[in-house]
């Protein structure tokens, strides 16, 4: 049975602002630093954004190879009928966007990194920068959509053979993820125009990460999609 | 044949008015050539049903009678006769000892069916229709009666696929006047008032054949059909 | 997924109604609301188990009320033969997706990682309210299959495809009831992906000053490794829903091979494989079984200590333990389909690794008895669920084997001796985690204690209970009882109809000993007497915060720091054998 | 007190649980396993005696120590902890070597059992029968006189008329003479190479005495083989849930003597 005591005496830290970068664990304070104003924190220390973006990444990369493993399954399965279908062209034009957008992406955080230095006071710039990256990004999705049309024209649809299925299946999860990321995007871009100015470097830099990602993700899918359909 | 009566009875109710000049077409089926060999079927993973059957029975698809006589075989009007509404009673189509009796069962669209299951263990009906819904239901012993309608005139193929060796045929017709070939291949078609119908007979296996026939006044026409059995 | 920035600061108490208990952003109210639905689930599935065992042993017999809540799958109240596994596929898929998976890991993860490390709440708020009411939802998808056309699927929780994949063809409920499984299968992924994502960003970023990782109880490891193991398992359980999903809907052939003739339909698909999902569930699967026992591994041994008055053994042992086997689960998935056409050789690269996991097991299990030894034992319900998940988690793992033997698999697989070697591991010994969690946690969520002698109660019945239902499924099983039968009628099966008798008459017997808790829970939430800051004399933080229930912030806008080693017992202190990890004070440790 | 009821509750458990065990390991009495029929099946019967023997011990002594350490330890009265003889890394060691060394020498062992039955294909002077499971019926055919297989036509399939296999002997001719049965029959100390194939979903061989359970793999034609030692009839059922009537899916396995056999297979083809 328990015995009742008083509650035991424990040392608690009395003053909440902590300076950034506490080595052991982190805690919300690293967020909010002293004064509050976001612009002035120069290296933000590890930020659960940070880290959640790589698991988030992972988990991201682990429905994919589980996708493409049940490729090469379904291409050994035994029964004939792995038919070659020719990528649309127009792929390759969605990819060249993409790898694009991650320049003007990395250039964008770049400016937006200046801009909370306080090195730069134009916000015109990297919301340029933002604004082609979406631009390109819009392009792509929209180029895979040309895509699946150039597929249909050929009589191609989702169940007509494997490769076809295979094709929509990984281009529509992948085009999905991409949609995802613009959304990020597009957040980052109003809280950084706002004028309360809450964007956190953490934001952005998660938000290119993922962006990246998505880009390395496509290039290994298109990789796949050349070498077995 | 409780079908056949009921099918009289429910006859006689349409037709009373035009009872005074009522005619009959009545005949037989039969066959011709040698059918196959009927296989023996084993109930050995249901023992409830094998111990009803000492002597085993054999698939029912071609049940033939003394002299080439063609049994299981739906003889009715498939044109000609007024389209009467269908009869406010119900068939039933029994299952007992793993069998369906009878094999073949004719009802009138949108008529009540009522499946029965006289065995100590759970049937699964399911027919397989083209132009009706289809549907798959268990009956455990001492459930109530299945009730079913079909509203499109069709042949429908019935199997239970917990005992797979049960099949048995759903004839269901716009017409009131039917019958179904049995002792001998006999049938008759009664109380039929004045016209020109065409009387097609069905078979599960054989196919269908028809026939002109003109009823003038209160006579019998008697008509056979006979079909050219399957090597396979 | 740039989602997750945003809601990172520290967020205001909510004041309406809705935000404080419904769309909580707190992660003790939605830790509680996990429980509440793992709660409601444990007892439909358990429902289910009744009346799958009622009609077993008197199949022909009308179930009062039955009838009238399922005219199709139940009428005149007798259980037709696709009812049965209607239910069992229901009772499965309850049991191991929202009971074993949220009870353990999502609600008492929740409630408590945080507070063991020192943070304020998760670490994406947002998304913790948005897990917890997705799977509210997918909760909510299965159960509707229940009222749909046919009834719910019944094809199993491990939906093996064709069966799952080809439609309505193959029997009643594989219909719309199989694509809402598949659906909220789905849905359930996203929400566990985004609820272990969350844990791991929290463990890692948010512990407090001083709480070093080396420094973080045993059951917080136990969530921090799960919602490892999680992520990447439910990550490839999505996408094989995906395609099980588009086979049934879209004609998609990725599980479908040509040819089949089911129900005398000719099925449209051509080239699929059905081991290809086989393959992606178990990878899935067998680390789900990890998932369902890891955290009870370290909620048990959590307690287990504070009750001991003495630190593990080695308690760093046990979270190595848990590591191992958290890797080796994701090399072991063959091991269920040794029977399925695999390549023969590939069963021993599989058998070999599922034997490893007999090390780590029996490592950790010596290390609990070894603890044991001369230790100042107390004895209360939550100590005597945790020796109870001790023997269970023995009693399970010896008859895995068996089973890890391709060779005797041979004649076990699919009988009822796997049955009872996973109901005993991973179902019982879970559960009886939860319940020493529930009895030691009770006090701080709910500021209240439980009834102890209740408790104690619940707990004999239970222990007897369990294994008076589950050892004979072994032995059943080495007499080739096949499960998921519906009914015993072949000649070798009648003659052990009296042991399903007993078995049902135990089950019967054990369920109702849980309304002994399920009263003690409500009685006690209302008028159980006040609970004491830290009434069991623990370390961990979870017993600094300043109230019981902790105040919505947990530590009362302070921010612990910390001190120790979680486990500082059998030391002279001031407050007597233990020293908080957040108190300063330095004492030698006696041992 | 609790403590000791515990104690006593989980000695007594164990004990009765571990009863049929013990009878097997100890006795000699087997634990309700049918009497094996095959050639191959003494090595998986030997192996899961060792198994038994020792998860029986395994058990008895974890659920004994565990009953015991709480009958002494339980509420003691505060009162410095005593220290498990050699610690952790004891403990450790004797997991590594004991538990490693028994699992890796089961597995071994296991191993060897396990290829004599899947390892060696079936020998070329093996009879060749297909058997067909299909939603709720296995079915076996005999290449028949011709010793060739007709081939299947899955649209053709029409149980009510007996075509289990889809057979079309109006344009097929090696179809003609095949045998097809409702049972497995077989003739003793024979050989069999039964080759496995699915109607429509996933189905199990499985035959207890013959000490054989292999699933069927729909659109992959699996093959098993074994040789029946001892004349009788035992049940083949079907353990892959495969659908509403998963539980009354069965057959029979009729060993028969060689001449028995012939008779049989002459009054089947005519």
């Amino acid at each position: 049975m328990a015995t009742v005591l008083q509650p035991p005496q424990a040392e608690f830290e009395q003053d909440p602002s902590r300076q950034p970068g506490g080595g052991s664990g982190g805690g919300f304070r690293n967020l909010t630093p002293n004064g509050g104003t976001v612009r002035l924190v120069k290296d933000p220390s590890t930020s659960p954004t940070r880290t959640g973006i790589w698991v988030g990444l992972a988990a991201i990369a682990m429905s994919f190879a589980a996708l493409t493993s049940a490729l090469y399954v379904r291409e050994g399965s035994g029964y004939a009928d792995w038919t070659h279908i020719s990528l649309p062209s127009i792929l390759w034009f969605n990819t060249l966007a993409l790898v694009l957008s991650s320049i003007t992406l990395e250039r964008a955080r770049m400016q937006v990194g200046a801009c909370m230095r306080g090195e730069e006071s134009r916000r015109s710039i990297p919301m340029l920068w933002l604004n082609a990256t979406m631009l390109l990004g819009l392009v792509f999705v929209v180029g895979q959509y040309f895509a699946w049309l150039q597929l249909r024209s050929q009589g191609l649809y989702l169940p007509t053979n494997p490769n076809s299925s295979f094709f929509y299946v990984l281009t529509g999860v992948h085009a999905i993820h991409v949609l995802g990321g613009l959304g990020g995007l597009s957040r980052v871009m109003l809280k950084f125009r706002s004028t309360a100015n809450s964007l956190r470097r953490s934001t952005m830099d998660a938000t290119s990460y993922y962006w990246h990602f998505m880009g390395v993700l496509w290039i290994y899918l298109l990789f796949i999609l050349w070498l077995k359909l | 044949m409780r079908t056949r009566n009921f099918s009289i009875a429910a006859a006689m109710l349409v037709l009373c008015p035009v009872l005074t000049f009522a005619g009959t077409i009545s005949g037989k089926v039969t066959y011709t050539g040698t059918p196959v060999k009927q296989k023996p079927i084993s109930m050995a993973k249901e023992p409830s049903c094998d111990k009803q059957h000492p002597i085993p029975i054999t698939t029912e698809t071609i049940v033939t009678g003394a002299n080439n006589s063609l049994e299981n075989v739906v003889v009715y009007i498939s044109a000609g006769a007024d389209d009467a509404n269908a009869p406010a009673q119900a068939v039933t189509f029994t299952q007992k000892g793993c069998q369906y009796i009878p094999h073949v069962i004719a009802l009138h669209t949108g008529q009540e069916l009522h499946v029965v299951n006289g065995d100590q263990t759970s049937h699964n009906i399911h027919p397989m229709p083209k132009s009706n819904p289809e549907w798959n239901k268990s009956q455990p012993p001492g459930a109530p009666p299945i009730v079913q309608k079909f509203d499109n005139a069709e042949f429908i193929s019935v199997k239970c696929q917990i005992h797979p060796w049960m099949h048995g045929w759903f004839a269901v017709l716009k017409t009131n006047h039917y019958a179904i070939s049995s002792d001998g291949g006999s049938f008759s078609l009664p109380n039929l008032p004045p016209g020109k119908y065409t009387v097609t007979a069905w078979h599960e296996d054989y196919g269908t054949q028809t026939q002109e026939v003109t009823i003038t006044g209160n006579e019998t026409k008697s008509i056979d059909f006979s079909f050219k059995a399957k090597a396979f | 997924m740039s989602e997750m920035s945003v809601h990172a600061g520290p967020h205001a108490a909510p004041t309406s109604f809705i935000r404080k208990y419904v769309f909580s952003l707190d992660h003790k109210v939605i830790g509680l609301q996990y429980y509440g639905l793992a709660l409601a689930a444990v007892v439909t599935g358990m429902v289910l188990s009744w009346i799958m065992r009622v009609h077993l042993v008197w199949p022909n017999a009308p179930i009062p009320g039955l009838g009238w809540l399922s005219k199709v799958g139940a009428p005149g109240g007798v259980v037709t033969p696709e009812y049965y596994l209607q239910l069992l596929t229901m009772h499965g898929t309850l049991m191991v997706f929202f009971v074993l998976t949220n009870a353990p890991f999502a609600a008492f993860g929740n409630y408590f990682l945080p507070i063991q490390i020192g943070a304020e709440d998760m670490a994406f708020p947002r998304f913790n309210m948005m897990s917890f009411w997705t799977t509210f939802v997918a909760f909510c998808i299965l159960l509707s299959a229940f009222f749909v056309g046919d009834g719910p699927p019944l094809s199993g929780w491990t939906g093996y495809a064709p069966l799952s994949a080809v439609g309505a063809d193959a029997g009643p409920g594989q219909g719309i009831g199989q694509s809402l499984w598949g659906i909220s299968i789905f849905v359930f992924c996203i929400a566990s992906l985004l609820g272990s994502l969350n844990f791991i960003a929290t463990t890692l970023d948010l512990r407090t000053k001083g709480m070093t990782l080396s420094r973080m109880p045993i059951v917080t490891w136990a969530w921090f490794i799960t919602s490892c193991i999680a992520l990447l398992a439910f990550a490839v359980l999505l996408p094989a829903c995906l395609l099980l999903i588009l086979d049934r809907t879209a004609g998609t052939s990725f599980f479908i091979p040509a040819g089949l003739n089911v129900a005398d339909h000719i099925q449209p698909h051509q080239g699929g494989s059905p081991l290809l999902w086989q393959h992606l569930f178990w990878f899935f699967g067998h680390p789900e079984v990890y998932i369902a026992i890891l955290p009870a591994i370290g909620i048990v041994s959590h307690i287990l200590i504070c009750n001991m008055r003495r630190d593990m053994l080695s308690h760093r042992v046990i979270i190595y333990c848990m590591m191992a086997i958290g890797f080796l689960s994701y090399m072991v998935w063959g091991h269920h389909m040794f029977l399925s056409g695999m390549n023969p050789f590939s069963a021993l690269v599989f058998s070999f690794p599922t034997l490893m996991i007999t090390i780590p097991a029996t490592i950790m299990t010596l290390i609990w008895l070894g603890s044991l030894y001369g230790s100042n034992l107390r004895i209360n319900s939550a100590s005597l669920f945790c020796l109870g998940f001790i023997s269970m988690f023995v009693s399970g793992g010896v008859s895995g084997f068996f089973l890890a033997q391709p060779s005797i698999d041979i004649y076990l697989h699919a009988t009822y001796f796997v049955v009872g070697h996973f109901h005993m591991v991973m179902g019982v010994a879970a559960i009886m985690g939860v319940f020493a969690g529930t009895y030691f946690w009770f006090p701080k969520m709910t500021g209240r204690m439980m009834n102890e002698t209740l408790g104690k109660w619940h707990f004999y019945l239970t222990l007897i209970g369990t294994y008076a239902i589950f050892m004979p499924f072994h032995y059943l099983g080495l007499a080739g009882n096949v499960r998921r039968y519906s009914a015993f009628q072949d000649d070798f099966l009648v003659p052990l109809i009296p042991v399903h008798k007993f078995i049902t008459y135990a089950a019967l017997f054990t369920g109702a000993a849980q309304l002994i808790f399920i009263f003690n829970l409500v009685h006690s939430r209302f008028k159980g007497s006040p609970a004491p800051p830290n009434p069991w004399e623990c370390t961990s933080l979870e017993w600094s915060t300043p109230s019981s229930p902790p105040p919505f912030d947990n530590f009362g806008g302070q921010h612990p720091v910390v001190h120790h080693d979680p486990y500082q017992y059998g030391v002279k202190s001031s407050t007597g054998d233990y020293v908080m990890q957040t108190s300063p004070e330095q004492t030698e440790v006696a041992s | 007190m609790g403590g000791k009821v515990f104690a006593v509750l989980i000695v007594v458990i164990a004990l009765l649980s571990a009863i049929p065990i013990i009878n097997h390991t100890f006795m000699g009495a087997s634990v309700t396993l049918p009497e094996d029929i095959s050639t191959h099946g003494k090595a998986i019967d030997e192996q899961l005696s060792v198994t038994m023997a020792e998860a029986g011990i395994s058990f008895l002594a974890a659920q004994l120590v565990l009953g015991l350490f709480v009958w002494q330890f339980a509420h003691r009265k505060g009162g410095p902890t005593k220290k498990f003889p050699g610690g952790a890394t004891a403990l450790v060691i004797v997991a590594f070597l004991f538990v490693g060394a028994e699992v890796l020498a089961l597995g071994m062992v296991g191993s060897k059992a396990w290829a004599t039955v899947y390892f060696k294909p079936a020998s070329s002077d093996a009879m060749q029968v297909q058997a067909q499971a299909g939603q709720f019926a296995f079915y076996f055919r005999y290449p028949g006189a011709d010793g060739k297989f007709g081939s299947i036509h899955p649209e053709k399939i029409d149980e009510g008329n007996s075509n289990f296999f889809g057979l079309d002997p109006e344009n097929d001719i090696p179809a003609r003479d095949d045998i097809t049965s409702g049972e497995l029959v077989v003739p003793a100390n024979k050989e069999i190479h039964l080759m496995l194939h699915a109607k429509d979903v996933g189905h199990s061989f499985y035959v207890r005495e013959l000490r054989i359970q292999q699933d069927f793999v729909p659109g992959l034609d699996l093959s098993l083989h074994f040789t029946a030692t001892k004349v009788g009839k035992y049940e083949i059922v079907c353990t892959q849930l495969c659908g509403l009537g998963h539980y009354n899916m069965k057959s029979y396995l009729n060993v028969m003597s060689q001449e028995d056999f012939d008779k049989w297979l002459k009054s089947q083809s005519n």
